[in-house]
């Protein structure tokens, strides 16, 4: 059940000009006498389009790019390591992990809008503070697949390298953190998303610079192409960090049997 | 009955008797299952063994064999009685022990060769130094084409050999090995049977042996100590084994004594597992 | 005013940030019960902004907005038709400050140049007054770097940790900031100086305002709300800041009684007292948001469409 | 390393009372000349508790907190629900997961802040709206957990039961989905707090009642005692949540071997 | 050796023999690991088993034994050669085969009454019957006290047990067995024996059965095939055993045929596993 490369991409093409076409006859052919898409709230896509070239073109794009990515990049890889970090000492610490559950619960469940204003107060209104947004969704993601994916180890691994006289630090290097692995990559995987939104929302909600300024900024003026251009190049964006996510995961988990999905 | 479990030259079996690599003193063990009883899977037992001796345990299948073997590792709390260790009494894990499980427990993100290896290496050995005696033990197990494989692109016996590896790489004091040639083909068993006894010659480790294999049981021990059926198993027979060392194990097969030793134990066996068929078998 | 048969008595208002002094008279409405008087039940529907208030009016999500008067004008470029009935605030409220430290050095709007100026969000209305003042001073739009520092305690916040030399908000975020002591006013729409000094005439801020096609499916129910509205700017003329206070629920005291009282007495020249929206008025909104925004062509837009004045004529000879 | 009830009540209090005790002092307290949590911002233990008793004694919470947590639990529902069936659906069908996996990676990179207008626009500004800003959460975090559950499978059990005929809908029943259980209350963790949030920044965007609408209103006012009274019943809130989702967890997952870091 | 493979009384291993059950043509097996070339475990081979024949099949490990079986079931698909069951060729999932896997393959989630109940359950059983059934073989084999244990509260043999329950209780046409006695006493191992001899005796299924034990092979089977160490481990011997039926699997071994016969195979399959070592052993 491989697909050639070639014939993917075009699947992949395929969809994306199906929903472009639906997009743009929703914008422009009234259904009823009333729009599906109307263009007030979501332009269409060839305005899209030729608004992202634009602002490639221009060059005016490239600034506010560089700003988000060193946010997302930042908030990802902090939040990341916070969250193995965290989650790891938790699931070997059970009374920590008991005692300060609930609190972790409880911070998860905040609103990071809210706390918005908290963070421009400490981190001012630099990138930090946007860094901070992100790290606050990323870690919750990770810590918790992390917890779980330590305490999933097969005890009978553990128990043969804990036999073998391995201390708590050669058990992380050699036995929890591998096994946690897929854990960890599956919620990377999400992380990468919620990291870019963590900046962008920060952005929105208080900065002078970034995707999310662009975005906000063509908000307050009701140019909602400039909206979804903002937003096009944004998904585009995330899937060039999920990419080099995939590519060290496939590094890093070559010992894997090919999954039990792929096999006949 | 009783005198199989006190016979006079079993000196090693009683307490107090100087050097004891493991002594289980009145060792029992439960197991909580939800919504049951405790389930009682070892009466009270008593199992001693001296440093350098090389004591089988044999039994039907699901007596506590696996179970006992636990709680000498330490991975197990007997719900009642003591294990000491050298005279020690046990805490937390058994330091001196080297455990070779009954199921795969491989890790199954190293190679064969790197699994072997690290076992080394946490005891501080170089890495270089570990991978060569690596590939040294690998070889003796018969895998050397096969040190860079992964654990699941390697056969049942394959893997059983490599964790054979990984625990005898580690010249551990104490030897608990949980049917380790099970999935072993006759041949390839003697020849790793041979390679243990020579190992043990050498410096005489304490070694616990599990198999369900008579033959294989006498041919390497010292002792043959047989359980009864669970629940509650108990230990219902202790045969020391007096074969002249060294032993070819596959020569002493012809020996008379082998036989004799093999009737005399294997009647008392055979009873005991008809005993777990008992009311059950259609 | 006349009662029950209005067409749609359950309607839904929407304002984005109810709270503000901006839209005190909604609020007023609604304690005051003049809404009630006129047989309406109205809801009022709270927003992340003014932008998001006027979406959900155009996606049919509420009946009326209380907003700013240049989204008629905007609208009409965007094709859609926006009108407002009466006037609630005839200034645009919004206040440029600098930082104390800075005052001394920043004496005028050209001083600016290549400072960080805070405004509420990107594109908003106060980012485009101050853009209005750079155009009036020569300054170009991005002679200085403007940053979004969001409606609320956040204004303070950077202002307070120093990171932006000059602020162009709202009240309350200006008195807080008068009240820390933090800034000094540079220019003040919330007055009738400071509103000519800059713009030469009245702006009208605050409005009421709906879509045609509601307004010609339902008069009786705007008309019954223009009434409430126009009571509620009649009683806010005569009221006593002490009564005003006592109107509006307690939390928007802002904790502190009095920052509320010098905040409503700085913003009190700003509230409409006829509710009207006079050509000249239109005019120089039209004009403020062409300054600034290129995209707005002003001779495309007809200025009448943008306001319906016969409402309020009623509600003023019941 | 079990801790008594008693004792971990007590750790757990005792972690609250030192977390109140720094915020108090933080707030009251100057350090070289500025205080480090300024009562403007933070307000002050106290006064944030005696708000919220006052909240549920005058009454007015309980209309706002209904309405959140309607929304919360049906964006959870929905959001896991939908993260559970496609998370499935693509696992099985290696062809369709390669065709949509860059548009599903590029959705959950969207802001969805900027979201917000076009949700109110479809499903208007009652509680429709604000669920669906929970559910595009919720959505990506169930999602990507269960995806990567199902491929985790183990290779053996799952060959055994389709040597024993099970088709496709057996094999879901009886070896995916107890697989995937693990991977999936891992996520849903996560997700109740998610799936908050989604309803509270709905609420914040545009409502007229529910917690988020408590904060905003707060927040506009300067009112941090309010917002914080806000945070905090929204916190207790879903630890009510997340209890009845560990209860569900244990009673599916009663033939686990117990967790290995739990044993000895 | 090619008269080993080909003997006169051997008429259902040749082709075009009427009723073949599994049919192994020229069937060769790769795998391809990362970096390193491909590893061809089984070269061109061909084995047929025919319609209620017991074959066993034993071989040094790590030879290909597993492997076979795999192809055979449909799991693995050959990199050369016809598999063809019943005729037809295989294509996917062998459905009329039920297979005892080397590796544990109990469902971990579900109780061992459970995890055979479901293999009645999936073909249209209803519950209350495929319970009741369930519950027979599970005191078939031993384990009525053990029917709401969930899998890791069992022991090795335990765990097998179940399997073999789960296998036989669906009462398959072809049965793939993966050392099935392995990890069970020699005692239990011929109870276990009678009672697949009894099952095979009274509808003829069409049996591969792979073991380490060749004495265990010789008394089951109607076939002995080996297989020469791999890699491109190929089939060196076929052994048509022609001991009456029914056997006993216990008296048997009395019988000097029997001896004659072990003596036999063991002399080709012990050549075989010495080669494996031949430059490796230390
Ligand atoms: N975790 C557990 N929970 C409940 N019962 C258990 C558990 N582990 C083992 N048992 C029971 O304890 C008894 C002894 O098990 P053990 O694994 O020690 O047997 P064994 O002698 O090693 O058998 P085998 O030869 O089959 O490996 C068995 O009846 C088994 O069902
Ligand atoms: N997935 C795989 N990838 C690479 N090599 C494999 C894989 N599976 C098996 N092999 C190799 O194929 C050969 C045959 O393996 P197989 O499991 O069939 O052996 P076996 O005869 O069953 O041995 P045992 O008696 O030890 O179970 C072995 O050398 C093994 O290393
Ligand atoms: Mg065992
Ligand atoms: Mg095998």
């Amino acid at each position: 059940m491989k697909l050639h490369p070639a014939k993917l991409l075009f699947l992949q093409v395929l969809v994306a000009v199906i929903a472009l076409a639906i997009w743009q006859i929703g914008a422009t052919v009234p259904i009823g006498g009333d729009y599906l898409l109307p263009e007030f709230f979501f332009s269409k896509p060839w305005d899209v389009l030729s608004r992202v070239v634009q602002l490639f073109v221009s060059g005016t794009i490239w600034k506010h790019l560089w700003i988000t990515l060193t946010e997302t990049v930042l908030a990802f890889v902090i939040g990341s390591a916070g969250g193995v970090v965290i989650g790891f000492w938790f699931a070997r610490k059970p009374v920590v992990a008991a005692v300060f559950d609930p609190y972790v619960k409880m911070f998860n469940a905040l609103p990071r809008v809210v706390l918005a204003p908290i963070f421009m107060l400490w981190l001012g209104l630099g990138i930090w503070s946007k860094v901070a947004l992100g790290v606050t969704l990323v870690f919750f993601i990770v810590f918790f697949n992390v917890y779980q994916g330590v305490k999933e180890v097969s005890p009978v691994v553990l128990a043969n390298a804990r036999m073998m006289g391995m201390s708590e630090r050669q058990l992380f290097r050699n036995v929890y953190w591998p096994s946690a692995m897929s854990w960890m990559f599956s919620s990377l995987h999400t992380a990468v998303g919620f990291a870019l939104v963590g900046a962008v929302v920060g952005e929105y909600l208080g900065s002078s610079a970034g995707l999310g300024y662009l975005i906000h900024q063509a908000e307050g003026v009701f140019d909602v192409t400039g909206v979804f251009a903002g937003m096009f190049i944004l998904a585009a964006f995330v899937l060039v960090i999920d990419w080099f996510v995939t590519r060290v995961e496939r590094r890093l988990l070559v010992w894997r049997p090919q999954a039990a999905s792929e096999q006949n | 009955m009783e005198t199989a479990l006190r016979r006079p030259g079993d000196a090693m079996a009683s307490p107090g008797a100087g050097a004891l690599a493991v002594a289980l003193d009145d060792v029992s063990i439960s197991f909580a299952i939800k919504g049951r009883p405790v389930f009682k899977a070892v009466a009270p037992t008593s199992l001693h063994v001296g440093d350098g001796e090389f004591v089988a345990i044999v039994g039907p299948t699901g007596c506590g064999k696996s179970t006992l073997l636990n709680a000498t590792a330490g991975l197990l709390k007997p719900a009642g009685g003591r294990v000491s260790i050298f005279g020690e009494p046990l805490a937390g894990l058994n330091a001196k022990a080297g455990y070779l499980f009954q199921q795969d427990a491989l890790m199954p993100w190293k190679t064969a060769l790197d699994n072997v290896a690290i076992a080394l290496e946490i005891g501080g050995t170089r890495r270089a130094e570990a991978l060569a005696q690596g590939r040294e033990w690998l070889g003796r197990v018969g895998l050397a084409r096969f040190t860079d494989r992964y654990p699941h692109e390697l056969s049942g016996g394959q893997r059983k050999r490599v964790a054979l590896a990984q625990v005898l790489v580690r010249d551990p004091k104490i030897l608990l090995m949980d049917e380790p040639f099970g999935p072993l083909d006759a041949q390839t068993r003697q020849i790793m049977g041979t390679l243990l006894l020579r190992l043990w010659a050498r410096d005489r480790k304490a070694v616990m042996f599990v198999t369900h294999d008579l033959e294989e049981a006498i041919a390497l021990s010292d002792r043959v100590v047989i359980m009864s059926a669970g629940p509650e198993a108990r230990i219902i027979g202790d045969f020391p084994i007096d074969l002249a060392r060294p032993r070819d194990t596959a020569d002493i097969r012809l020996d008379p004594r082998f036989h004799q030793l093999h009737r005399e134990i294997w009647n008392q066996l055979k009873a005991e597992v008809v005993k777990t068929y008992g009311e059950e078998m259609p | 005013a006349q009662a029950a048969d209005v067409e749609k008595p359950n309607l839904t208002l929407g304002v984005g940030g109810k709270p503000l002094l901006y839209y005190l008279p909604l609020t007023l409405a609604e304690r005051l019960g003049y809404f009630k008087d006129e047989g309406l039940n109205v809801e009022i529907n709270d927003f992340g902004g003014g932008a998001k208030s006027l979406q959900a009016l155009i996606g049919g999500s509420v009946d009326g907005v209380t907003g700013a008067f240049e989204h008629t004008i905007r609208m009409q470029q965007k094709k859609q038709d926006i009108r407002a009935v009466i006037d609630l605030g005839r200034y645009p409220g919004i206040v440029l400050a600098v930082r104390k430290s800075e005052a001394d050095k920043i004496k005028t709007v050209a001083d600016l140049k290549g400072k960080n100026i805070g405004v509420t969000a990107p594109g908003s209305s106060t980012h485009i007054l101050v853009q209005y003042a750079f155009a009036k001073a020569g300054l170009k739009p991005d002679d200085a770097s403007f940053i979004g520092v969001g409606g609320g305690a956040s204004g303070v916040a950077a202002m307070q940790k120093g990171e932006i030399d000059a602020i162009s908000h709202l009240d309350p975020v200006i008195s807080k900031l008068d009240d820390l002591g933090l800034i000094n006013v540079m220019i003040d729409t919330r007055t009738t100086e400071g509103t000519e000094k800059l713009f030469g005439g009245m702006n009208p801020a605050a409005v009421l305002y709906f879509k045609e096609s509601f307004i010609e499916a339902n008069p009786k129910t705007v008309q019954a709300l223009t009434n409430a509205f126009y009571r509620t700017l009649k009683w806010l003329e005569k009221a006593t800041p002490d009564e005003v206070a006592a109107t509006v629920p307690e939390e928007y005291w802002l904790g502190d009684k009095a920052l509320y009282i010098k905040a409503f007495n700085a913003s009190r020249p700003s509230f409409s007292t006829n509710g009207n929206i006079d050509e000249a008025s239109r005019k120089a909104a039209l004009n403020l948001i062409a300054t600034t925004d290129p995209t707005i062509d002003p001779a495309s837009i007809d200025l009448s469409k943008t306001f319906d004045g016969s409402f309020l004529a009623k509600a003023k000879s019941p």
